[in-house]
Order: structure tokens, then C-alpha cells, then sequence
């Protein structure tokens, strides 16, 4: 069998370097890496950037503690409870650069991390003044189709060093299953650099086997760390285990809002996950 | 008893769902949701319902909403998982029939604004940021954006171009604002009022607008307040009022 | 519900046109859709184009009943058995055109197809005689990637007139599963215009909902017809239904490679699937 | 009693998977099939076993060979399914390990011609084309390929470059030749003979081919016959002998 690669937070935590780039799986409130983004706060790592398509309640705490010099995303919300609190400030105070994207930008450039080419076209977007913005960061360039001459737009690859995955199921080499909405988590696992998975359920290959005609979301010559972390998403919902909390995530919210996301997440997280 | 202009709103935007559609949802989108919940449950629409959640839904038998869009328990009668980059995908070859989009401002030109109040590098308001928008906007059939009727948000100009309306002007691709008061179409002649909430005045709607100059149409339609049966469709997927929440009156 | 898609074999023949581009599904003796194959060699259609990887039992039908006039593939092989007999001879006659493709850029043309996009870049490849083959002929072109300068070779979309592809269950609109091996099935089913199913089992929605945190393999949104076709890839294999019938194939090879190639579809085929 | 030239080839393919190795094998691949057979199952290296069933192998317990190497048959201790597709994009980025690909000609230059015999537009025989080898050939680490020991295998130069050889000599990427009758590398000096096989002769070796001039490395290794324990690993995989029908002897 390949090298075992499960460990603990602590130990999955040194693979991260300062300065580096890092993704995380999920949506808004939905199966974030909180447990692990617990630890990155708790251990003092420095100067990250952040790339995710529609980050919201784990891209707020990394802000909220002041982790990150840079974000890139296509969208931060709290959705039906307002703004992303830490982001919105600590963007308007210029004490994070924000480059904003564009979901198909986003995928497109993960694809073209995943897939080792270079670059990946993309349709839409022309006429948006993310062009100019991108331009300016070397992130696209405005192309001609070499067929037919039309103007597109070439997304540079997306290659982040760390890719953070909390998924439903994996065996300890790190072969993995996502059940339900898969997002682009799959892609992320195929671009970034390295991945370490936090996982609900440590499986044995038996387990897999089972599911053996089913395509598997992350295979063992990827994968870095394998975490177990029961209810590492939470207060984020994993579906279909458990739940969203939204009262908890309303809470932080308003704690947020009012410049207390670190007491909410030292109370609230800190002791959860060991 | 008038209906509550959120209501109304929820009404007009959902009467664009035909038969046979592919109607997509992002996130931070509980008015489209109840729209599609609309069209589907009272009026009996059969499309195709996707979203953030990637649920592949047809003929739902129920529906609730969550302070969250992307929430998976809202749907309980899919038929699998067809990811978002599919549906991206499927947009991208100009196949995907309608899609909603809010807008912080709208200007003329139909240019959304999702991304900042004042200067990009200087925000007065870093706002949540487009999604999809920028990317989607020039390449699905019919879109229906939604914003509250406010002189911030019915501008000459936006402040930024998130996502850029020329091409579907330029297209004469279906592109319709539903406000909190009234339902407007861009043209290659500018924004026309189609219709007005029950109750409200032509002079009211087109005056309370932030610079953005909307002409009338040859006719401008009534959209007429709720039926006890249209409400309680939206209702039973929205039990608790989250839509009342979200400021639209 | 969408509109009942429900066929049999000779009306979902119609929906394919003579000179139209098909592509099939599965590899050389695997979940071909042979029975669909054999309804269109009774059918007449004319002058048919074919794409794909690695074809083999069902390309080489075709072939011999010279409905095609081109073939583009990465390879046309009968694997232990020896190369594609009709292929072979076809082509040695100048009976059908021939263009020589790779994997990659297969896939990649198949990619830029079900992705909307004009072209996609692939990487490796320069250097083969293959790439002034394919410049020739419009398919490929050596650019430069925008954002370092690096050379590289820019597939053009494949969008094939029409997929045909055989997988082991769907319900009557097109919402469909493939268990085990997935090639490049599911691109295909993207990328062209019009999709034809045919499926080992017609389920219902029920069935379906019970795997409802798996990815579907098709939805209803993208599929023309679905025709029930129990056994429809005999005798290449449907793992894990049933297995090639290599002594079938075999006996196949040798008919065809003596020129009897129809004698051997007619009496083996033609009333197998009515 | 020495081994048959086949089961030879088997063990040289074989002998070239190291522990932690991703290694991908094509269609009509039956011998690199046994090699890795014979590596995991006798050699007990540690390795990632994937090919075009798209099965993701780790220490199968065991395996057969069939008259197509994309028969899911042949392995049954998968853990799930990794597609062709993907394991591509992984060689696109560098990281697969070791491939094998046969070869209808190869030259001095270590270009492989799986296209076609004679002129491109009008074959004297029409080949079944290079499938992948095109693509991944300047990609992959290390690549075996395997070929019959024959002159109109090992050509000065190939009637067409179905893989173009210059990239990886020039970066100094290990690539090799097993025949049935030696083991060569393709250097940035030539071809070199780095083994032959127990009781054949380096002279007989290295002329019995159609122009390809193969130097003599400082040291010409043997490879020995098989032991019954190496051939026995092999026969379990292959216990019908298709290998044996491949016409290496």
C-alpha cells in the first residue's frame, strides 16, 4: 500500500508555509475545512492568500484573524444575513488586497491547473471592468481565438500550493468520496500543489471497494495528510450528515460585524476539534 | 388586501419561466428560489430547476428556503448531482434559458454593479462581489435582474462594471429589471417601463430613480396583487418570512 | 416532467442525417452501442464522419459496411486479435479518409466542445508528424501560450452532430447512469450537438433518487432519445453486466479480414436487437 | 532451461517499476499488462496500477490478462474509479511516473512510428495509430518501450514520427527499448546496449537491425533466465499463454 498519511491537525498544519497560496472546499455554509481553519488561526501561520470561487463563513475567520495579505474570489457573502463582516472591513480598511473574479474565470483557471496546461479560454466576462483588473495582475489576457480570430479571454493556470478539503469519506492513503454537491472541489484537488483532506469518516479499503463502480473524488497519489475530524465543518453544513447552523453562523456574524470574530472563534471553535 | 411589494416582486419574476427552461440559481438568491417556487408550484411550470445546491430537480412536490441558497436540504426530489461548472458550461454554449441576477446599482446600458461603492481600489463598499454575473451575463438567453426601486440602485452610471449589459443590448437578448415597484425592459432605446405593482403611480416609479432614465412603453401593464393561492405557494416554501427579511418591503 | 424521449431503435435512427458527424461510446470491444450500430447499417445513412479515441468492434461495422467516408481516431485496433481489419483495408483503398489523432488532443477537442470554447490548449505532442497533419487540415494550431510565451498546440472544438452512447440505465427523458469505466463518455455527451442513450435498463425516477449524491452521467436537458437495449453492446463487454464475447469478436476478425464482414454483422446482428 | 524470449521481455518491462510509482497502461497491451504483474506480484513492488479500465489498483491480489487490455475483468481489487482522463492531466503535469508503449518502427533518435508503413496519405499498411503515445510520450518520466528485435522494427528512421523521441532525449528523460532479444537506451549518443538476454550473442544483437546502429555501453549486462517462482507470478496472470501470441517468441 502507499505511505499512510493520516495524521493529526497539528501535524497536517506544518504542511501549510507562510506565504503560501491556499484553497478550501465548499460554499458559503457548507463543508468549509473549518476544524483545519481552526487550527491555521490557532497556529500563527502568516501572510496567506486565498483563492476560492464563493467563500464565505472560513474565508471570514482567516480575515478575521488576519492570516491573509491577499483574497481572490468570485464572490464573499453571508448571504441572507449581509456582507461578509471581516472581509468587508478589513478590504476597506486596505489591510487585505482584494481581487475579485468571476465563477467561470475561477473554474476556467482551475481547470487549466488541474488539466497541467497553462491556460484556459474562457466565453463571457468582455466588457467587464474585471478585465482591466485582471490585465493589470497578469491573471488574463484578452486573446484571439487562433480559428477564427474572435476575441477571448485566456485565464492564466491556477495552481494553489495548499488545497484544504473537508469531504465525506477517505481511506487513510487518502482515496476519497464526496457524496451530494461536489462544487469544485474536484478541480481543486487537481490543481493545487498539495491537498490534505479532513474527513467525517476514516473508511478502509473495504469500505471503498464497495463503492467500487463509482468515480472517486481524490486518489492516493494526491493526497498529502489525511485528517479524521468528525464534525469539521461545523458550524458549516455537510450534507447529507448533518446541517448548516445557521444560528451559530448568525451569531459570529453579529460578532463579526462589531469586530469580535476572534472571541467568537476562540469560544466557539478553539475546544471542538482536538 | 394589497400584496407586499416583496411579494409582488417574487410574482413578476417567476411569470418568465416557461415550459421546457433551464433555470439556474446562485447564491444569496431567496427571491429567485421563491420565484422558481412560484412558477413551479402554483403555476405548474415544467423546467428545469438547478442551482448552487447542484441538484437536478424536475417537478419538485416541495420547496423551502434557508438563510443559505446553496443549502441542499431546500429540495428534497432530485434525480442527482449535475455540477455547477456543467451548468456553467451548458450557459456557455448558450444553452441555459434564464437566469436571475441581483444588482447593488443598474445603470442605462443595463450594467450590473455587484463589486464596489466608489473606487475599486478605494471602496466606500466592498460589496460581495458578482459570482457568476460577469461571466454569465453576456451568454444566457433570458435575464431577469432584481434590485430594490432606490435612487442608489437605479443609476446613470454604475460606479463599476461587473458585468457588462452592451452585448445583450447589442443582441436584443432578453434582459428584464423586476424592482420592488415595477418591471422594466432594456432596449436598444434605453430602459421602458412594462408594468407597475398594483396600486402604485407611473409618475412615482419612473421619478424615483437615481439618474437612470426610464422611458414608457407603448403600454404599461398592471402587475395585480396576489391571490390567497399565489401567496400560499410562496408561503409554503418560505414558513418562517426570510423574504421579508431581505428588505424589499 | 420534460418531454418522454422514449424510442425505438428505427425512429431514434432518424435523428441522425446522412453526412453527420457521430461519435460512439466506449473502447475498442466495450460498451459500444452495437445494436444502435447495426440499425443504422440497415437504415442506408450515407457518408457519415466518426470521431473518436479508441475505437474498435463498433468503427470497424461502419467501416466495412462503407457508410463513412472519414474516420478521425487516436487508434482502430482489434488489440490481441490484430488491427482493425475493415479499417485497414479501407483506408490502404483510399474507400475512407483517415486522420490520424492522439489521446490528449481528443480528449481536449472533446473538452473545448462540452465546455463552449473554441479551442483548448494541450500540452506534449511537438515534435509528431501528427502536428502538420493536423494544421493542414484546420484541427490543430501551434500558438503561443499568452502569458510566458511557451509554444503549444490549440485543439479546435469537436462537436460531433451526434453521440451515441450505450450506459447501463436512464429514465425515459435522459437522465442516465454509467457505472464502472467512463472513458470519455461523459465529454462526449457534452460536446454534441444531439445525444442518443441507449441503456442496458430503462429505470424510473424512484431508481434514480436512490443515488441521488452521485454525479449523473446525462441529464434530460442534453438528450434527443433514449432507446431501451438490453444487451445493445454484445458482444463488446458492459462491465459490470456482462462480459465481450471475445470468441464472437474473433470470429468477427476473421470474417472481415476475408471481406465478409457483413455476412458475419448480418447473420449475427441483424436479428438480434428488433 | 531457458525462458522463452516473451516471458524475457516480461521480466525486463517489469523490472523497471520502482515502489511508489504511478504507472499507466494503454489498450493492446497484454506484455506491459504481465510486466506489471510481475513487478507486483514477484517483485512485490509498491506501486499505483492504472490503465484504461480506469480502475485504480493497489496490490491486487491478482490478475488476469485478456485479448483486450481495457477488460475490467482483469482486476478485481480496485478502489474505485480514476479516469483515463484524468490520469492524462496528471502526466500533463509531469507527475506519472513510467508508461510502456509499443512500437511498429523506431529509430537512432528514439522516434516511435505507430501511424502507418510507406507515405502517410498512401499507406502501404495502415497502422493502428499511436493512441496516447503522441501526446504523452514527451511527458511522462520514464518510458519502456517494446518492440519485436527485427529490422523492420529498428530502423535509422522511422517512415513517420508518430512520437517524436528529441524532447526527451534532449532533456535527459530515461527512455528505453525492450526487445525480445535486449534492453537499449536511447541516449543524446545514440542508442546503447545496456543488456541482452542470457545465451544470445552481443554481435548477432546488434546487427540484426534495419539501420538502427545500436554503440555498446562500457558494460553489456545479461539478463537472466526466469526462475520458476518469476515464471509461475507471470502464468497466473496469463494462464491461457495469449502472451505466447504476440509473436515475441
Amino acid at each position: 500500500m502507499p505511505p499512510d498519511k493520516l495524521m493529526n491537525l497539528s501535524d497536517a498544519i506544518d504542511i501549510i508555509n507562510n506565504d503560501d497560496e491556499i484553497t478550501i472546499s465548499g460554499i458559503t455554509f457548507f463543508r468549509n475545512p473549518i476544524s483545519f481553519l481552526t487550527a491555521i488561526i490557532k497556529s500563527g501561520k502568516k501572510r496567506l492568500s486565498f483563492i476560492d470561487r464563493e467563500p464565505g463563513f472560513g474565508l471570514d475567520m482567516l480575515v478575521a484573524a488576519k492570516l491573509l495579505k491577499r483574497v481572490r474570489a468570485a464572490m464573499a457573502t453571508f448571504e441572507h444575513f449581509g456582507l461578509s463582516p471581516s472581509v468587508r472591513k478589513g478590504v476597506e480598511k486596505h489591510e487585505v488586497e482584494y481581487l475579485e473574479d468571476t465563477c467561470g474565470a475561477v473554474v476556467a483557471g482551475l481547470r487549466a491547473g488541474a488539466q497541467g496546461i497553462p491556460f484556459m479560454p474562457v466565453r463571457g466576462i468582455l466588457g467587464s471592468d474585471l478585465v482591466r483588473i485582471h490585465e493589470k495582475k497578469g491573471t488574463w489576457k484578452v486573446i484571439n481565438d487562433p480559428f477564427t480570430g474572435e476575441e477571448i479571454i485566456a485565464v492564466k493556470a491556477i495552481e494553489p500550493d495548499v488545497a484544504i478539503i473537508h469531504l465525506h469519506m477517505a481511506d487513510r492513503y487518502g482515496n476519497a468520496v464526496i457524496l451530494g454537491p461536489r462544487y469544485e472541489d474536484e478541480l481543486k484537488i487537481k490543481a493545487a500543489k498539495k491537498v490534505i483532506l479532513t474527513v467525517e469518516k476514516l473508511v478502509n479499503e473495504e469500505d471503498l471497494r464497495k463503492r467500487n463502480l463509482e468515480l472517486l473524488s481524490a486518489n492516493s497519489y494526491r493526497v498529502e495528510a489525511v485528517v479524521s475530524s468528525p464534525n469539521g465543518a461545523w458550524p458549516t453544513g455537510m450534507y447529507p450528515y448533518y446541517r448548516p447552523q445557521y444560528k451559530a453562523i448568525k451569531e459570529y456574524y453579529y460578532y463579526a460585524k462589531n469586530g469580535n470574530a476572534l472571541e467568537w472563534i476562540e469560544t466557539n471553535l478553539y475546544k471542538r476539534w482536538s | 388586501m394589497p400584496s407586499r411589494p416583496t411579494d409582488m416582486m417574487i410574482k413578476c419574476l417567476g411569470s418568465f419561466i416557461k415550459d421546457g427552461d433551464y433555470v439556474f440559481h446562485g447564491l444569496n438568491s431567496i427571491i429567485p428560489q421563491l420565484a422558481m417556487a412560484y412558477a413551479s408550484l402554483y403555476l405548474r411550470k415544467d423546467f428545469i430547476w438547478h442551482g448552487v445546491t447542484e441538484q437536478f430537480m424536475i417537478d419538485p412536490k416541495s420547496f423551502k428556503v434557508y438563510p443559505s441558497s446553496g443549502d441542499p436540504n431546500s429540495g428534497k426530489d432530485h434525480l442527482g448531482i449535475v455540477t455547477m461548472v456543467d451548468a456553467f458550461d451548458i450557459a456557455s454554449k448558450g444553452l441555459m434559458d434564464l437566469m436571475y441576477f441581483g444588482a447593488a446599482q443598474i445603470d442605462e446600458e443595463a450594467n450590473i454593479n455587484l463589486s464596489v461603492i466608489g473606487d475599486y481600489e478605494n471602496p466606500r463598499v466592498r460589496l460581495p462581489g458578482g459570482a457568476a454575473v460577469a461571466y454569465l451575463y453576456p451568454l444566457v438567453k433570458r435575464i431577469i435582474i432584481w434590485s430594490r426601486h432606490d435612487p442608489r440602485v437605479l443609476v446613470k452610471k454604475v460606479d463599476f462594471i461587473t458585468a457588462s449589459g452592451r452585448r445583450r443590448i447589442e443582441n436584443s437578448m432578453e434582459t428584464l429589471l423586476c424592482t420592488n415597484k415595477a418591471l422594466i425592459e432594456f432596449t436598444k432605446d434605453g430602459p421602458i417601463l412594462r408594468a407597475i405593482f398594483e396600486g402604485l403611480d407611473v409618475n412615482d416609479v419612473i421619478s424615483s430613480t437615481g439618474g437612470m432614465r426610464i422611458n414608457l412603453g407603448s403600454e404599461v401593464g398592471v402587475i395585480s396583487s396576489l391571490s390567497s393561492n399565489e401567496l400560499e405557494a410562496i408561503t409554503s416554501a418560505d414558513p418562517d418570512g426570510l423574504r421579508y427579511e431581505e428588505n424589499y418591503g
